[in-house]
């Protein structure tokens, strides 16, 4: 039975790959894509990784998805070329190739058994109770604090892309809500349930599946929306208080860990203090990381031109 | 179980294969940027699978996909706005050395301005 | 007294660094400068001569990496290069100051000047391999905006010829090092590798590669094609280029290779002498040849290095006593000799705006004192007794009769009369043709107006015309250039 | 550091005319450098009579000057030479243009220093650097009118001159290799018996041949000397071609290669007297006598090597031939300057000075010849008496011709009564001629003077030059001077030589390597620009991956890594 | 502990400082100065605890391989460290007066601390994974910088850039996944210590992506107009600094990592891609025109310098001086290119605030009006050809002696050939800059122009200074490449 619904959730998720790659149409083709990561995060929940699936459904197929969407309305005009370009057969064996030999020795080569037991001894320590939190915040801090660094680094990367005159401007598009629509209703309702759910995903996430990124997605689609519906003023890239928000989780998570040089160790969480120091670390980077991708969708300022 | 671990590495594989292939013959940059997140997905997919016993996924690879999903959105982000950017200047949403109409030129010119 | 190699080094060094960053208008410090530095130099390696004459070998070392130490060291043949580039360097240096005056870009002028000076020292000072090569780059290196100092059209294509021939001289040279200590480990000048392990194909072609890349230095035919482009640089440079340092470099090298790396038994025994011979005998006569059908002053000087350089390669080829001392005493003696020549063709250019030869037509009698140093230097070229190239002449002669590559003394023969062809009637011109009446050059100089008293740029020319005769007519003396390549000789053949 | 060693008049003949050299460069003398002249040859004459020798270690390579008899004695004759030229030159070219008449008097100096020290020279060394010396400074000699003349004959001179210095050079460089030094007896002894000697010697009779106006290499000679002032012709034929008479002296060792000189030598001896007879000019016809003299000089120094005997007696006809050559040179000045009995009186000096080069009766001509003939065979003996005819011939061709010269000439200025500088320089030098060889007879190894005035003795000096004359008057062409051809060039061998053309062909260079590699570069260049071109398109980039990760992956397991042997440690282990 | 803390200092310096700049906009530069000063500091402090108590470990939150990440500053992380810090700064200097306007300082700042702060991250990272995010920081930050640029291409450079860049990650990742699978731990040294039968697909994976990120032969395409297209200060840090992080991640992998799945024929083919990199960078960067193409172009010639060591070090000679060599060279050849080719580019920057262009045309004569940058263009320049006295001369030699030591002298004579090259696309420029008309030009002040001088010197500094970076090098090298010298 279980093999059934693995097989047609593969299946699935090839078409919808095959249809997101091959698919007439701009927009069709990124409507699939979305579908293709709504089955793959499926397939993470088959796999029984639900911190996995929140994020792929969040932010691989959600923010993914609303870039997508950004960027095809953004590309209407643009001269699109011939598609595929030439599909010879070397390409395609190459591709195959790489895949195929993936594939073959993945399965061939035994595993080594992966890091169950190490984490699973270390859980106790690790001041949280849900072992992808731990491996996350605590484990593998440095990774995780150099990831919150990357959306940085590309909301920074976004940035740049402004022309020198538009920097004193609001950030992305001009939006133009129609005051009392239903987008500003459903904008009016949502945020505050956004929040709380946020939240919980963070809160959550110590013990149970969820976590910063999960819950700083939410929030950032919430703020994305408010801002939509005009009921959020859209921020200058060179404004204070955003800015802050941006850096306060990175901050924090740095001078968290760098106290940890006074208490032992670079990025070193004692076992009695690491819960609150953790927790205090993932609610300034939810801060951040929400503000960041909210941001990040939005892009650089754009010009504005009067209708 | 063994058989789904399979049939997970197998689909993840194909899903790598059919992503690098677009990747290589596409020429629209908004598809090639679709391609790299299908790679992705796959990729992490693979990572989960072999991580899979049981009930679950080893945290590990767990956590690690999860930063894999970050960074791949925030690469992809900029990918995007980038192409915005592009398309915006010049009117083309592909790069010029993708174009079959340049081509003659470009091989015989040899090299770009 | 170990640390004498690098004082001497530094006496041209640290001028260069300064002199790059005095500004424009300080003529007097930098003049100041360059002659202190000249003129201590030449203390010290007085001094430095007296050492080495007891017998000591200072030697001052600077690690790099494993198996890589700068190496300074002074042993008589490097001396033989040190006195001939200090003495020379200090006559140009006067030369260089009157001839430039007050004209732009000297700080950087003068700058280059020193360092190519000192790496014509830390070369002739290299205790090992790899030191050389090091400050044979230098010099390569240095000696290119000297080259292109004019910035015109074709200062820049001299120079740019310049540096196409020199780097792949340079990789060939610095291939043969590599090589061959990959083969042997370090190699120091002081003690010669053992090379008897080593396979013969290997040691051919590194010798080859040797020659090869030291010669384009030295001007050898067919690598000879740069030099006569380079004779746009000013008179100073060409004067320093064609006497002691680039082509002389070349040839420095070659010597060093064959006795101190090879050996001249082992050279001999991979059948590499006579070859060599060959290579010089023909760059001889070749660059002969191509001097007669100059008629640009300086081009056919230019020729003539490159025809008189590979007097030394063939002295070093011919692999006996005799041939040693004359490669090596030529080496002085060609240098002395030349820079005669060049400060004059300088003097004739500045003074009297006469660069082709047939603008040389009288000025003997307005400038006497310039016509009788290049008639000096001329004759030396020609080998004409007293003057020092007859010295070299008959020592090589005899080398070669000693080596039995009697077909060498003809090649020394063409060569005397291709050199009196090209030189005499240079002599002719400038003693016994009427002056032309018009105005010689681009911007004429009424005939009447030619002035060579200028003492910055007389004096040098006639110090070194009247050292080519001392060195000729006193060669028996235990203090010339001959006494001290008698007694490097000895050395190369005692053990 | 030695000064010099020995007699310092050795050192001071030699530095001396040098010095003087330097002297006439001063600007401001202008003509009075000629005074200098004379003075030049002062030590030499000292030291040719006190015989000293000495050196200077540490000039040159070791300069030694030991002169040996045969040297000594054409010092002194060469002394006396240019004594007499240079009086003789301070009487005809005074209060000449300045400039030139300096550089004339440094030459002078300079080509005497060098002819001085070819005598003196102990060591090779030394003495081919004289002979460079006399070789090429009297270039200035020939070249002081500046005719057209004057500048082909210079060029001829000097080029041969200078291919004579490089086949001396080399042989010198070839005999002192064998020799291991550079003492002259070694050299000789080495040229005998040492390796390449032969080739040596070649080289040395081929240099010095060239000097001395050996047949066939005498071209330059008749050029040379009617283009030259009359005392440079006076020099050069005179002295300076002794140059390479003593080099054949001292240094051709005994043997064979003497027939090869004797042969020369009659071709010359004879050949060049009937040669000059197809001149006009009196002084080229001199110049060919000159020649033709040098032949009996090189028959006798031919037969001194073949017998391994002295050479005393070619030098000491050289030395007469020097003297009365230089008379002969002089006398044709006098001639020409003088006029109305003075004329006859020069005409008569020159007759009697043509006498003893003829070798008549009772001159010193004639003790010459006795000298020389004392140890030839018979037939050769004969020979050299056989030259007297034809030089009889010759030279009676040139005082017609001088005579006749001087009548188109017309009289001088000045009613022709010369000065004692024109008149008596050939005077004295004519008195030596004849007097000088009679009395050195005995100490030049020849016979007792008494046997000139001996019958048969008076009659083999006569007879030839009887013969020669009368030949002459029976051969004459009749019918006056415009009967007669027009007259062949001087210069014989060099005329029938195609014009040569001036300078070495062009020849094309090759290719600067730089723009030989141009079309390689570019063709590289090219094809980097279509590979950069496909390696920017992912099509192309993506394979170029995949097929980078398969060819790494299959090579990376189809056998283990190489550094998998070393041990952490640095020990290496063997594979299980 | 003292060690840790510098470490500290480095890593979450830079980060820090970014944030710093972020909020201080206008102040970035000032807080970007504090930050190298502080940097410096550790780099002094590492080098000498390094040298005295060998190789610095630090194990991320006390936890250790295999489940957290360890950091290891050896002796190849230190001098990395090192030439970061001092490029850091001499860019530092000329950028504060070159981005002036809002956007381009509130983007520079922060971004290249981040750059900086990513750099430091993956020198001392023994953790595939995490050098893997460190990677993305420096490639998302050098898209930035990039992108920054006002030409026309500076945004078809960026564009292609990230497709590169995105794909080149992707192919890495793939790799860690198999060797994550095969090892079950993602730390060097662990996974050196097992063998799987993942290895040889997980090498070529990994190398691959890594090549492209690296820009290695022919995987480059997309440096040369991105290198070009950026600011020129910035253009110094992305070519002097960026790719080697590829290089050394390479380095680990191959020689750390996973040595025994290294046959000779694999290393071949690694320095067979470099001798392609110097010959085809080489060739092109003969035919550009303009100068900032020229050094991108030459970048990718030298880092194909890098990738000869491959044979070398890990061969048949692995263990013996000659590796030791290889090693060294290799690595002083990294640094010395990196102070060299910063300094070239910054001298382009000079050049191109002074007259505003960079074509070759125009920069004819500027040796007159600008002599400082030019000497010290020229000196970079020596150290690039490889010439002496310079760290690329040192660099050279030591590579090829041991390829000649160990029988292998063709990837020596590569070497020679792009020595050769070198000098041939150099000469151009330096040709143009000594013409004798001078341009007009806008005044810069001498301060500035000794920037690339003392980058230039720095590298030249190399050359004769170049024991100590060799036993800098030794320190906590592996052990075949750690030879006792001849």
């Amino acid at each position: 039975m279980t093999v059934l619904f693995d097989l047609v959730l593969c299946a699935l998720m090839l078409l919808a790959a095959l249809a997101a790659i091959g698919g007439r149409g701009l927009f069709r083709a990124t409507v699939f894509f979305v579908a293709y990561g709504i089955t793959v995060a499926l397939a993470w929940v088959r796999l029984g990784a639900i911190d996995v699936a929140l994020a792929e459904a969040a932010i691989g197929a959600g923010l993914t998805g609303l870039l997508l969407l950004g960027a095809v309305a953004r590309l209407r005009r643009a001269g699109a070329p011939e598609f595929p370009v030439r599909a010879g057969l070397v390409p395609a064996l190459a591709a195959a190739g790489v895949a195929g030999a993936t594939g073959w020795v993945a399965l061939r080569v035994p595993g080594a058994g992966g890091l169950w037991t190490e984490a699973g001894e270390a859980l106790p320590l690790s001041g949280v109770e849900n072992p992808v939190t731990a491996v996350l915040l605590n484990f593998r801090a440095w990774d995780t604090l150099l990831e919150s660094i990357v959306l940085l680094a590309a909301l920074l990367a976004v940035w740049a892309l402004a022309r020198e005159e538009e920097w004193e401007a609001p950030v992305g598009p001009p939006l133009h809500a129609r005051p009392g629509g239903v987008l500003e209703g459903m904008a009016r309702l949502l945020p505050p349930v956004g929040i709380v759910v946020g939240v919980f995903l963070v809160w959550a996430g110590a013990s149970q599946p969820g976590g910063a990124f999960q819950g700083g997605t939410v929030l950032a689609a919430v703020g994305l929306i408010a801002a939509l519906a005009g009921l959020v003023a859209l921020p200058r890239p060179d404004s204070g208080s955003w800015r802050t928000a941006l850096a306060a989780g990175p901050a924090v998570f740095l001078l968290v860990g760098a106290s940890g040089l006074a208490l032992g160790g670079l990025l070193l969480f004692p076992p009695d203090w690491a819960k609150a120091m953790i927790l205090t670390v993932e609610v300034f980077l939810t801060l951040s990381i929400a503000a960041t991708l909210a941001l990040l969708v939005l892009g650089p300022p754009q010009p504005r031109r009067m209708p | 179980m063994t058989g789904s671990v399979v049939l997970f590495v197998v689909t993840a594989s194909a899903l790598i294969g059919i992503g690098l292939w677009g990747f290589l013959v596409q020429a629209h940059l908004l598809r090639r940027v679709l391609a790299f997140n299908v790679v992705g997905s796959g990729l992490f997919l693979l990572f989960g699978a072999l991580g899979w016993r049981g009930g679950g996924v080893d945290p590990v690879p767990q956590a690690l996909v999860i930063t894999g999903i970050v960074v791949a959105l925030a690469a992809t982000a900029v990918a995007l706005w980038l192409v915005g950017r592009f398309a915006e200047e010049t009117g083309r949403a592909d790069l010029p050395e993708d174009r079959r109409e340049d081509r003659q030129e470009k091989s015989s010119a040899g090299g770009r301005p | 007294m170990n640390a004498l190699p690098v004082v001497i080094l530094l006496t041209s060094l640290l001028p260069a660094a300064v002199t790059f960053f005095l500004p424009q208008e300080q003529h007097a410090w930098r003049n100041g400068l360059n002659l202190g530095g000249a003129v201590i130099k030449l203390g010290l390696v007085v001094v430095l001569m007296g050492a080495v004459a007891e017998g000591i070998e200072p030697e001052a070392r600077l690690p790099l990496a494993p198996g890589l130490d700068l190496v300074l060291r002074a042993d008589d043949l490097s001396l033989l290069f040190v006195s001939l580039s200090a003495f020379l360097w200090l006559l140009t240096t006067v030369y260089a100051i009157s001839y430039f005056g007050e004209k732009p870009e000297l700080s950087r002028f003068f700058g280059f000047f020193s360092l190519c000076v000192a790496a014509t020292t830390g070369l002739a000072l290299s205790g090992t391999l790899i030191t050389f090569f090091v400050f044979f780059e230098l010099l390569t290196l240095s000696t290119w905006p000297l080259v292109a100092h004019k910035q015109d059209d074709q200062s820049l294509a001299a120079a740019r010829s310049y540096v196409l021939y020199a780097l792949p001289g340079s990789v060939a040279v610095l291939v043969a090092i590599i090589w061959l200590e990959g083969l042997v480990g370090t190699v120091a000048f002081a003690a010669p590798p053992d090379l008897s392990g080593v396979d013969r194909w290997s040691l051919t072609l590194i010798f080859v590669l040797f020659v090869g890349g030291l010669g384009v230095k030295a001007a050898i035919v067919p690598l000879h094609g740069w030099l006569p482009g380079a004779m746009a640089a000013p008179a100073p440079v060409s004067s320093l280029l064609h006497a002691v340092a680039v082509v002389k470099a070349g040839a420095f090298g070659i010597v060093r290779v064959v006795y101190d790396i090879f050996g001249v038994a082992r050279v001999q025994e991979l059948g590499l002498g006579t070859p060599l011979a060959v290579v010089a005998s023909v760059t001889i006569l070749w660059g002969s040849v191509r001097a007669l059908q100059q008629m640009e002053l300086k081009k056919r000087l230019a020729y003539s290095t490159v025809s008189q350089v590979s007097y030394i390669v063939l002295g070093t080829a011919l692999a006996g006593p005799f041939g040693t001392i004359g490669g090596l005493v030529h080496l002085v003696h060609q240098g002395i000799m030349k820079i005669t020549l060049f400060f004059c063709a300088g003097l004739y250019d500045e003074r009297a705006g006469a660069r082709r030869i047939e603008q040389l037509d009288g000025l003997g009698q307005r400038m006497p004192w310039t016509s009788a140093a290049f008639s000096v230097g001329a004759m030396g070229m020609i080998g004409l007794p007293p003057i020092a190239g007859f010295v070299s002449k008959v020592y090589l002669g005899v080398g070669a009769v000693q080596s039995g590559e009697l077909w060498v003394l003809a090649v020394l023969g063409a060569s005397t009369l291709l050199n009196a062809a090209y030189f005499l009637p240079l002599l002719w011109r400038i003693w016994f043709l009427p002056p032309q009446t018009e105005g010689i050059g681009a911007t004429p100089i009424p005939f009447a107006a030619v002035d060579e008293r200028v003492p910055g740029l007389v004096v040098p020319a006639m110090l070194t015309a009247l050292t080519s005769v001392a060195a000729g007519l006193f060669a028996a003396s235990a203090f010339s250039p001959l006494g001290w390549a008698t007694l490097i000789a000895g050395g190369a053949y005692s053990p | 550091m030695t000064v010099f060693t020995g007699d310092p008049l050795a050192l001071l003949a030699l530095v001396w005319p040098l010095a003087l050299a330097l002297v006439a460069c001063w600007p401001r003398l202008g003509w009075r450098a000629l005074d200098l002249l004379p003075l030049a040859s002062l030590p030499a004459l000292a030291l040719a009579v006190t015989g000293g020798s000495g050196g200077a270690p540490d000039v040159l390579l070791g300069l030694v000057l030991a002169p040996g008899p045969e040297g000594r004695l054409l010092l002194g004759m060469v002394a006396v030479v240019w004594l007499a030229g240079g009086l003789f030159a301070r009487g005809a070219m005074a209060r000449g243009e300045g400039g030139r008449i300096a550089a004339f008097s440094g030459f002078w100096c300079l080509t005497f220093a060098g002819n001085a020290g070819v005598m003196l020279a102990g060591d090779a060394i030394t003495f081919y650097a004289s002979f460079t010396a006399v070789s090429l400074a009297a270039w200035g000699l020939v070249i002081h009118d500046r005719t057209a003349a004057a500048l082909t004959a210079g060029r001829v001179y000097l080029v041969l001159a200078l291919v004579g210095e490089v086949c001396l050079l080399m042989g010198l460089l070839i005999a002192a290799t064998a020799a291991d030094g550079f003492a002259i007896g070694a050299v000789r002894a080495a040229l005998a018996e040492g390796p390449h000697g032969a080739l040596a010697a070649g080289l040395l009779v081929a240099g010095l041949g060239i000097k001395a106006g050996m047949v066939p290499l005498h071209v330059w000679l008749p050029l040379a000397h009617p283009a030259a002032p009359v005392p440079g012709s006076a020099v050069l034929s005179g002295a300076i071609v002794k140059a390479g008479v003593i080099g054949m002296l001292i240094l051709l060792p005994d043997g064979d290669l003497g027939i090869a000189l004797i042969a020369l030598g009659l071709v010359g001896a004879f050949g060049a007297a009937l040669w000059g007879l197809t001149q006009e000019n009196p002084k080229a016809i001199l110049a060919y006598s000159t020649v033709s003299q040098i032949g009996i000089v090189l028959v006798l120094a031919g037969v001194s090597l073949v017998f391994a005997e002295t050479r005393l007696p070619a030098a000491a006809y050289a030395a007469h031939h020097g003297l009365a050559k230089a008379a002969l040179f002089l006398s044709v000045g006098l001639v020409l300057a003088a006029g109305g009995r003075w004329r006859a009186g020069a005409l008569a000096l020159a007759a009697l000075a043509a006498a003893s080069v003829a070798g008549a009766p009772a001159t010193g001509g004639a003790a010459a010849k006795a000298i020389g003939k004392a140890g030839l065979p018979d037939w050769l003996s004969g020979a050299v008496t056989a030259t007297g005819i034809t030089t009889t011939i010759l030279l009676v061709w040139f005082l017609v011709r001088l005579r006749a010269t001087a009548a188109a000439k017309g009289v001088p200025k000045g009613g022709g009564r010369p000065r004692l500088l024109l008149w008596g320089p050939p005077v004295v030098l004519t008195g030596a001629a004849l007097v000088a060889p009679v009395l050195l007879m005995p100490a030049l190894g020849g016979p007792d003077p008494a046997y000139l005035w001996q019958g048969t003795n008076l009659v083999e000096a006569i007879w030839p030059v009887l013969a020669g004359i009368g030949l002459l008057v029976l051969l004459a062409p009749r019918g006056g001077e415009g009967a007669r051809r027009a007259p062949l060039p001087p210069g014989d061998l060099l005329t029938l030589l195609p014009h040569w053309r001036r300078g070495a062909a062009p020849v094309r260079q090759a290719r600067a390597a730089g723009r030989g590699l141009g079309p390689l570069r570019r063709t590289l260049e090219s094809a980097a620009g279509r590979a950069e071109a496909r390696l920017v398109r992912w099509r192309w980039s993506g394979v170029a991956m995949a097929l980078t990760i398969g060819g790494l992956a299959l090579l990376s397991a189809s056998e283990p890594g190489v550094a998998v042997l070393i041990a952490p440690a640095g020990a290496p282990i063997s594979l299980p | 502990m003292t060690g840790e803390v510098a470490l500290a200092v480095l890593l979450l310096g830079p980060l820090l400082a970014a944030l710093g700049c972020l909020l201080a906009g206008r102040q970035g530069s000032t807080v970007a100065l504090l930050a190298l000063i502080a940097g410096a500091a550790a780099v002094v402090v590492l080098w000498d605890g390094m040298l005295r108590t060998g190789p610095i470990e630090v194990r991320l939150g006390g936890w250790g391989a295999p489940l957290g990440i360890v950091l290891r500053a050896d002796g190849l992380a230190v001098g990395f460290l090192a030439a970061a810090v001092v490029v850091m700064g001499a860019v530092w200097a000329v950028a504060r007066h070159d981005f002036a306007t809002p956007r381009a300082r509130d983007v520079f700042w922060p971004s290249s601390m981040l750059l900086w702060g990513a750099l430091n991250a993956i020198m001392v990272s023994r953790d595939l994974f995490n050098l893997y995010v460190g990677l993305e920081l420096l490639t998302l930050t050098a898209v930035a910088m990039v992108a920054l640029g006002r030409g026309p291409g500076a945004i078809e450079a960026a564009l292609r850039y990230v497709l590169y860049a995105l794909m080149g990650s992707l192919v890495y990742l793939l790799g860690v996944v198999l060797v994550y699978h095969g090892h079950g731990t993602l730390d060097l040294d662990r996974i050196a210590a097992g063998r799987s039968g993942a290895d040889a697909l997980a090498l070529g994976l990994m190398t691959a992506g890594l090549a492209i990120k690296t820009a290695l032969f022919p995987f480059h395409a997309w440096l040369p107009p991105a290198h070009a297209g950026a600011p020129s200060p910035a253009s110094a840090l992305l070519s002097a600094l960026v790719p080697k992080a590829g290089f050394v991640m390479l380095v680990r992998l191959w020689f750390e990592a996973m040595p025994d799945a290294t046959p000779p024929a694999a290393l071949a083919v690694m320095a067979a891609l470099g001798a392609g990199a110097i010959l085809h960078g080489g060739l092109m960067a003969l035919r550009q025109e303009r100068l900032k193409q020229i050094l991108a172009y030459s970048t990718v010639a030298q880092l194909g310098y890098l990738f000869v060591m491959f044979p070398l070090v890990g061969g048949a000679g692995a263990g013996t001086a000659g590796a030791a060599e290889a090693w060294a060279g290799t690595q002083i050849g990294a640094f010395s290119h990196a102070l060299a080719k910063a300094a070239v580019f910054l001298c382009a920057a000079l050049w191109i605030r002074a007259i505003g262009s960079d074509r070759l045309a125009d920069l004819a004569g500027l040796a007159r009006a600008m002599p400082l940058s030019c000497f010290a263009f020229g000196m970079a320049a020596v150290s690039l050809m490889g010439l002496p006295p310079s760290g690329g001369f040192i660099a050279k030699y030591l590579v090829m002696r041991a390829s000649f030591e160990l029988g292998l002298p063709g990837w020596g004579l590569v070497l020679a050939a792009g020595g050769l090259l070198a000098a041939a696309y150099f000469y151009r420029p330096l040709a143009a800059l000594f013409a004798r008309e001078p341009p007009r030009v806008q005044r810069t002040p001498r301060l500035l122009e000794a920037v690339p001088l003392a980058l230039a010197l720095a590298a030249a500094a190399l050359g004769v200074l170049s024991q100590p970076a060799y036993d800098l090098l030794q320190a906590g090298a592996p052990a075949y490449a750690r030879g006792i010298g001849p």
